[in-house]
């Protein structure tokens, strides 16, 4: 009878403990994804104001193709990273990708069809030998991708020699190089792939259980969670984007070179850790690590901009991604700096 | 009260707020030399955040603190210590992966004059420092982290001891402590070196049995500052919940269905830890494992859920015998653990407290794998009421929640995953009294529905109060059974100490050997 | 008591990791030995640590900060500016003294900047330090834009020559090693173990967690300037991408001596045997005849299997131990 | 001829080998064994141009009479530089007669090279440079191709328009030096107006991404200075804006190559200049280093020019077969990729190489081992290959084309 008094009591009177008299129309994670997007923003307006030349229509549209790879190949690394692993492997997976994919198509549309799903799923094979070296050997991450990156790099040096000697199948060049109603076909793809990438992340079962194991992977034992699938899983993903980038990107350029994807493992990882994401795993929507693969590539665009010599434009670009970091985490945003800051600044206020 | 002697610690107005919420809300009281005295609240009082702040943890918006009369603004913990504030932790302070006697002299264990900590000095001072404290079962070159819990509680509450604080903060002390006598007389002693002590607990009985005043906040404030003897327990609750608590234990009736065949049943379990064990449990009953720390019932627990290998041994769920090598084939049939570590093993932190709770059925929430919200919060919702989970607190981080409602999501969790046979370890540890009725009458919820419970608890009353039969665990093995008319603390204190009672069974003569 | 005591010393045996590490290395160099005769000469050893310095250097910096439960990306960075300052310089007035004095300030102050955004502003470590290293590539790019400079003969005497008869690589290790003992000792080493084991009991504990981890940033900065310091002597000129390949090869060679990348496991005698073990095993490959892309096949499969062989004796040390017990 | 010039070769061998040992001195075990042992040290991997470099080698190493005479090896260092030195060492130590290598860095590796030098090791850098005199460098970074293709788009731009500077790998020699003298080329035609300029790391993919990016903003382009990543460079001309090309200097792919010559193209305004440095002086290095190693030839410097290989549209001449013959010097397009180097071939100085060898590395089926000419000794660029020395005055001056009067 006391208990049913107690619950009868109006809701108003129950202590409320935990925070949120300020709500946000955006769940807190987005946060920094938007502040992300909006220094992105800032980049190009900056840019338009300094020179009149920047931020055309057509501009911002050459930006969005080429930024389609570090999109891809962010994807996977961010599912990796959500689990508070590494891929290292990722540049040299996009290698064999791009030399599969051309190697295969030998410059002629018919095997495009087989080619594809052939390269997709070699790639895909990659990250599963990965996984099953983290999830199931419980071997490092960071020394699995790298070593496995390594073993294949030479697999593929034996095989090929080092560049494609065919051409890619000009139905993929086709692709990467036109569009429909005004839109490239990169842009397009690219928006079904976010969209695709979001929805697994962020809306489905498994995107659900991947946050839960990267949040807590002892408390995901403890409930039986499939810890060594998902893992698996999440690393076979990520070969399969980095293939899927390699294919792209050779069909950007005509061609295949197996060094081709280095130059995007470390952006990969960037885009993922500036979207908001911890590498410790078990944060960051999607739309953060997509936000920071536009960021990073709508930077390297204002770089080249910028007639400065490399050094210079090295120093601008680290520079910027400093104080990306600042204001993504809050930290020139004056209004809600957190607790740990506020202590400091506070602690002499007790008069 | 003793208007004349000057209060050794003042603590005047004191406000904190965190974002929008206010954690104490102009919080004023005193502490006497050489007194006790009690701070009670339900979780999210502003209990915990009190300590910080006389800790240096976190410094206080507004208000003051004197200690001696002189103003105290601790900014760090060694601030304090300089004042010789210091405090046990709750959630322990001691860093897993350092010895016991390093933990012991952070930040600044002894040099020698190379200006080297010299493990052999601080070894041989820890052992001087935990035998005057009374404790012989630890090394000090052990690593914490090797340490069951209680051990390390033990740790945790010598290391506030042995800085010979004039002001001493004990967090829950308990929480993972058997041997709460060992406490009482540091505790006698300190007062005799003129200590002060703030004590918090959601344990009464300790209140009463230290305490000569109590503090009790809520929502921040204080509600209550007066002479224990005075009060009621049914004043205090009804204090620290702002209404009035129903009583402890309501079990009148039991619900075993006699004659179905056992939920689970065990027998001659024997793995890492575990000797010899055999059991079973009806549907509708509620069977207790009693037991001092690391007598093997945290390796029983996981070893029935596959989380710790067995030797040999038969598990049988519904009379048929069954494989369980995962805590994934335990679910399938039924069998889920509350495990005990409820941060790390039981919270997923980076989640809403709705997706912590839907998490083992999300794909019956899902259509084509991507999540519908709104059949997620409808199977949600099945189980939260036998809980009594504001649905509120669904959308929020859960660890924004506090310990109990925390607790209730596992809880809830392990209901919508279909158990049939509960596996509760320690489920009331740092709960609040009101959550704590909630979990209670959970519990008789989900036998009366037919489920069958295996409950360890470090409170012996929690047991003695809830259960049908009650197991007592001794180096691993069963060191007695009591059935429910010969329940009661003494008797299970004396089996779990390993003096076997006159009337109960050895279930094992190999258990002490 | 024993078994605890006996519990706790094969922990930090196992947890080290160094020793597993070192049972490799020694059956490496056997291998390495008995197919090349000339590898145990005093040139063939000399020539090892030659190559091995730089990268053990480089390595030990990154285990301080790994240490305490941080990434660092910079150290390449701060290796290229020390690289190419003492190259621009070090034939001037500074002379071979107040060019280590630069270049170790140059990296304390990189060290420190990480540091500081880490543990005074709560930034990422990975990222903050992505961010440093390409800054300080660029300041490299722009103190030498193309190869060039030189190092004063001094500077490459002293650091890759032999003293009494010691190849002064061996000593600068030797020395890395007994700094590192000392730290390990001392006050700020227990902190750094206790910082990234457990960070919040370590701040609880009256640590302070943020001078902690700014300590280690700044160390490890001075640390990576030395090696940086010391690649200049090796090449004996200044090369602004000469360090850019270092990167990972850091991490494999911590990862391989036993250092959990999650922090509070560890050292740097493991990060020691670890790079010593990635220049033996080039030696060892070319030794026995792998040439061509199968030294990139060995090169990753071997380091997996150092990394399991790792794993696997410490697993086996804890259930032996269990067995036991 | 063939068959003269290989029996000559044979019949010399042994007194060759006596004569090598001389030369080299200090190797007692030369002449004990029947076969010199020579390494290729390959730094980068992965790329078409050092494949076809070192297949160009391989193939040339199993070419009669190198395939019984010759034991040779490829090890691979990394883009590491101490890994190089480490391998370099290994082989010294196991007793190489010869070693050619792609230095990763012009000085770093100097102590180690003369180590190998002062035990009698014949050492050759093929295309890039060390400034250590013991070592041999073939390459045409002295040959002024920034200086010259500069020169040559002036020319054909008549003077004045847009332009797109295309830098290679920021913080290399060769970057430095053709930056210097296509710089100190464009600066003197003040019509000529630099409206962008990126690292496109001699990489087709990256070039072509900034080359989109700055066509974007300015879409009046009208000319791109390469090194490499030049037929990324105009495939994104090609995608932006394919009724008007541009003029373009650069490296020597296939597809590039034919599209200079396709008349479609030239009326679409593309004119094109296809020069740069070929893979094929890694096999000219090697070829070079055999007849030292061999005591045919004695070279008295240590700076050798490959020549540079210079292209114009009306050059083009596509071969029928599968290899550089009769003057021809591409191949039609279904038979390589685009991106196939066709300067991996040399028609002239290496006769015995076909497709097969720079695809492969397999030696061509009876083709045998042919001398070289005379070679041409280099300029000194100090800091690239030799240090404390003085450089040509006009080193930063076409030498090839004549320049216009500024407009």
């Amino acid at each position: 009878m006391r208990m049913r008094k107690a619950r009868a009591l109006p809701r108003a009177k129950v202590v409320p403990e935990a925070p949120p008299v300020w709500r946000p129309a955006v769940g807190p994670d987005l946060v920094p994804a938007l502040l992300v997007f909006a220094a992105t923003g800032l980049l190009v307006v900056g840019m338009m104001l300094a020179s009149p030349s920047f931020g055309s229509f057509d501009q911002l549209t050459a930006i969005l193709v080429t930024a389609i790879f570090l999109v891809v190949a962010s994807f996977g690394q961010g599912l990796v990273i959500l689990l508070g692993g590494i891929d290292l492997s990722l540049g040299v997976v996009i290698g064999i990708g791009g030399m599969m994919v051309a190697g295969l198509t030998r410059g002629s549309n018919d095997a495009l069809m087989s080619a594809i799903p052939l390269t997709l799923l070699s790639c895909a094979g990659i990250g599963l030998i990965n996984g099953i070296g983290v999830g199931l050997a419980k071997l490092p991450p960071f020394i699995t991708t790298l070593s496995s990156g390594i073993t294949f790099f030479g697999v593929a040096l034996g095989i090929t020699a080092g560049s494609s000697q065919q051409p890619v199948a000009p139905a993929l060049q086709t692709f990467m190089n036109s569009g429909w109603l005004g839109l490239p076909y990169p842009i397009l793809f690219t928006v079904a792939f976010v969209a695709a990438a979001w929805l697994f992340q962020n809306r489905s079962a498994e995107g659900r259980k991947l946050y839960a194991i990267g949040s807590s992977p002892g408390a995901a034992r403890v409930l039986g969670l499939p810890v060594a699938a998902l893992t698996i899983a999440a690393y076979a993903i990520s070969g399969l984007c980095a293939g899927l980038t390699g294919i792209l990107l050779a069909g950007y350029a005509a061609s295949a070179t197996l060094d081709m994807g280095s130059a995007l493992l470390m952006p990969s990882i960037a885009a993922v850790v500036i979207g908001g994401a911890r590498v410790t795993g078990g944060s960051g929507p999607y739309l953060g690590t997509f936000a920071g693969a536009l960021f990073l590539s709508t930077l390297s665009t204002v770089i080249t901009a910028l007639s400065f010599s490399q050094g210079l434009r090295d120093i601008v670009q680290g520079g910027i991604i400093l104080i990306a970091l600042l204001l993504q985490s809050g930290r020139l945003n004056l209004r809600h700096h957190r607790w740990r800051w506020a202590h400091h600044q506070q602690g002499g206020g007790l008069t | 009260m003793d208007v004349a002697a000057p209060p050794l610690l003042a603590f005047r107005s004191v406000c904190k707020r965190y974002g929008a919420t206010t954690a104490l809300d102009d919080v004023s009281f005193e502490l006497q030399p050489a007194e006790v005295c009690g701070l009670l609240g339900e979780n999210g009082a502003g209990k915990s955040t009190l300590v910080k702040v006389l800790s240096g943890v976190v410094a206080p918006d507004t208000g003051t603190i004197r200690i001696d009369g002189k103003p105290f603004l601790p900014r760090v913990i060694a601030d304090a210590r300089a004042r010789r504030v210091s405090t046990a932790f709750q959630e322990l302070s001691l860093v897993p992966a350092l010895s016991v006697a390093v933990n012991l002299f952070l930040p600044r264990p002894a040099i020698n004059r190379f200006g080297l900590v010299s493990t052999r000095r601080i070894e041989a001072d820890a052992e001087q420092v935990l035998q005057q404290h009374g404790v012989t079962d630890i090394s000090p070159s052990a690593l914490v982290g090797d340490l069951p819990l209680g051990m390390r509680q033990k740790v945790e509450i010598v290391r506030a001891f042995s800085h010979r604080p004039a002001v001493l903060l004990l967090d829950e002390p308990t929480a993972a402590l058997s041997d709460r006598q060992w406490l009482f007389s540091l505790i006698a002693r300190a007062l005799r070196d003129r200590t002060s002590i703030l004590y918090i607990s959601h344990k009464l009985d300790e209140i009463r049995a230290l305490c000569s005043r109590c503090v009790i906040l809520r929502n921040g404030r204080k509600v209550l500052d007066s002479e224990v003897a005075a009060l009621s327990d049914d004043a205090i609750f009804s204090s620290m919940a702002g209404r009035s608590v129903g009583e402890v234990f309501v079990r009148a009736s039991t619900e075993i269905r006699r004659g179905a065949k056992p939920v689970l049943e065990v027998t001659h379990l024997k793995g890492s830890g575990i000797d010899d064990i055999g059991f079973s449990v009806a549907p509708g009953e509620i069977v207790g494992v009693a037991g001092l720390e690391g007598q093997g019932q945290s390796r029983l627990f996981k070893a029935l859920v596959g989380l710790s290998p067995l030797q040999t041994g038969a598990i049988a769920i519904e009379g048929v015998t069954v494989a369980i090598r995962s805590p994934r084939a335990a679910r399938r049939l039924g069998v889920i653990l509350v495990p005990e570590e409820r941060k790390s093993e039981g919270l997923f932190t980076g989640l809403t407290t709705m997706a912590n709770i839907s998490l083992p059925v999300i794909n019956q929430a899902s259509r084509l794998h991507l999540v519908n919200q709104a059949s997620e919060r409808r199977l949600v919702e099945t189980v939260t009421p036998a809980v009594k989970l504001p649905e509120r607190y669904l959308r929020l981080s859960i660890s924004a929640l506090s310990g109990g409602n925390q607790q209730k999501a596992i809880l809830a969790r392990a209901l919508l995953a279909g158990a049939k046979c509960l596996l509760l370890f320690d489920p009331t540890r740092g709960v609040d009294v009101g959550a704590k009725q909630h979990i209670y009458a959970m519990m008789r919820g989900f036998v009366r529905g037919g489920g069958a419970i295996l409950f360890y608890s470090t409170e012996l009353d929690e047991l003695v109060g809830l259960c049908d039969r009650c197991l007592v665990l001794y180096r691993g093995a069963i060191a007695g059974e009591l059935a429910r008319a010969e329940l009661s603390q003494d008797v299970i204190l004396a089996l779990a100490s390993g003096h076997s009672g006159g009337r109960t069974r050895r279930a094992n003569p190999r258990a002490h050997a | 008591m024993t078994a605890a005591s006996q519990l706790a010393q094969v922990r930090s045996v196992a947890a080290g990791g160094s020793a597993a590490a070192f049972v490799l290395l020694c059956i490496m160099t056997g291998i390495y030995a008995v197919h090349e005769p000339s590898a145990l000469s005093a040139f063939g050893i000399s020539n090892l640590l030659n190559n091995t310095v730089v990268l053990a250097l480089a390595a030990s910096g990154l285990t301080l900060v790994v240490l305490c439960g941080e990434l660092d990306l910079s150290g390449p960075g701060v290796m290229a500016i020390g690289n190419v300052v003492v190259a621009t310089t070090s034939t001037g007035s500074l002379g071979a003294t107040g060019n280590l004095a630069a270049v170790l300030a140059i990296g304390a102050a990189v060290g420190g900047l990480n540091g500081f955004l880490v543990a005074y502003l709560g930034l990422q470590s990975l990222a903050v330090s992505l961010g440093s290293l390409i800054v300080c590539q660029g300041v490299a790019l722009l103190i030498l834009p193309a190869p060039g400079g030189e190092v004063t003969d001094t500077i490459v005497q002293a650091v890759s020559g032999d003293i009494r008869a010691i190849p002064a690589p061996a000593l600068i290790m030797a020395v890395t090693a007994g700094l590192w003992l000392l730290l390990k000792h001392s006050r700020l080493g227990v902190a750094l173990y206790a910082v990234g084991a457990d960070e919040p009991s370590a701040r609880l504990s009256g640590l302070n967690t943020r001078t902690t981890k700014l300590s280690a940033f700044v160390m490890s900065g001075i640390v990576y300037a030395i090696a940086g310091f010391v690649l200049s002597a090796e090449i004996g000129s200044g090369d602004p991408r000469v360090s850019d390949s270092f990167l990972l090869f850091m991490y494999a060679a911590v990862a391989i001596g036993g250092t959990s990348l999650g922090g509070g496991r560890g050292g740097v005698l493991g990060t020691l045997v670890g790079a010593c073990i990635l220049s033996v095993l080039q030696k060892m490959l070319f030794a026995l005849g792998v040439a061509d892309f199968y030294t990139n096949i060995f090169n990753g499969v071997i380091m997996i299997l150092a990394i399991f062989f790792g794993q696997l004796s410490a697993w086996l040390a804890r259930a032996r131990h269990r067995g036991q017990g | 001829m063939k068959i003269d010039c290989g029996s000559r070769l044979s019949t010399g061998l042994i007194p060759a080998a006596l004569v090598a040992a001389l030369v080299i001195g200090g190797i007692a075990e030369v002449s004990a064994r029947d076969r010199y042992k020579v390494f290729l040290n390959m730094s980068y991997s992965g790329n078409t141009w050092q494949a076809a470099a070192a297949n160009g080698i391989k193939a040339l190493a199993a070419t009669p009479p190198y395939d019984k005479t010759v034991e040779f090896k490829t090890v691979i260092s990394g883009t590491d530089v101490q890994h190089q030195i480490s391998d370099l060492q290994s082989m010294i130590a196991s007793g190489a007669n010869a070693i050619i290598l792609y230095p990763l860095s012009p000085t770093a590796l100097n102590r180690v090279i003369k180590q190998g030098c002062d035990k009698g090791v014949v050492i050759f850098t093929y295309d890039s440079t060390v400034t250590e005199p013991c070592a041999h460098n073939v390459s045409n970074i002295t040959a002024r191709y920034g200086a010259n293709t500069a020169q040559w788009m002036v020319n054909q731009m008549g003077g004045k328009g847009e332009l797109i500077f295309n830098h290679g790998v920021a913080g290399t020699t060769v970057t430095k030096t053709y930056d210097e003298q296509a710089y100190g080329v464009f600066k003197k035609y003040p019509g000529i107006k630099i409206v962008g300029d990126f690292y496109g790391n001699w990489n087709d993919a990256t070039s072509q991404e900034e080359v989109a990016k700055i066509l974007a903003a300015h879409p009046n382009v009208d000319g791109i200075w390469t090194v490499d990543g030049t037929y990324g460079s105009l495939q994104a001309v090609l995608n932006n804006r394919p009724g008007r090309l541009v003029v373009i200097a650069g490296q020597s792919n296939n597809g590039y190559r034919l599209m200079l010559a396709d008349p479609a193209m030239q009326a679409k305004g593309l004119k094109g200049i296809s020069s740069s440095a070929g893979p094929a002086v890694g096999g000219y290095a090697f070829k070079l280093m055999m007849e030292v190693v061999t005591g045919k030839k004695k070279l008295t410097r240590s700076n050798i020019e490959y020549p540079l290989p210079w292209v114009e549209a009306a050059d083009v001449k596509v071969c029928q077969g599968d290899s550089f013959v009769g003057g021809c010097n591409s191949f039609p397009a279904g038979k390589v990729a685009p991106l196939f180097i066709d300067t991996a071939l040399n028609g002239e100085l290496l006769p015995e190489l076909g497709l097969a060898a720079v695809q492969e590395g397999k030696a061509t089926p009876g083709a045998r081992i042919e001398p070289l000419p005379d070679v041409h000794y280099a300029d000194n660029l100090p800091g690239i290959n030799c240090s404390n020395c003085e450089p040509t005055e006009d080193w930063l001056k076409p030498n090839r084309v004549a320049p216009i009067a500024v407009p």
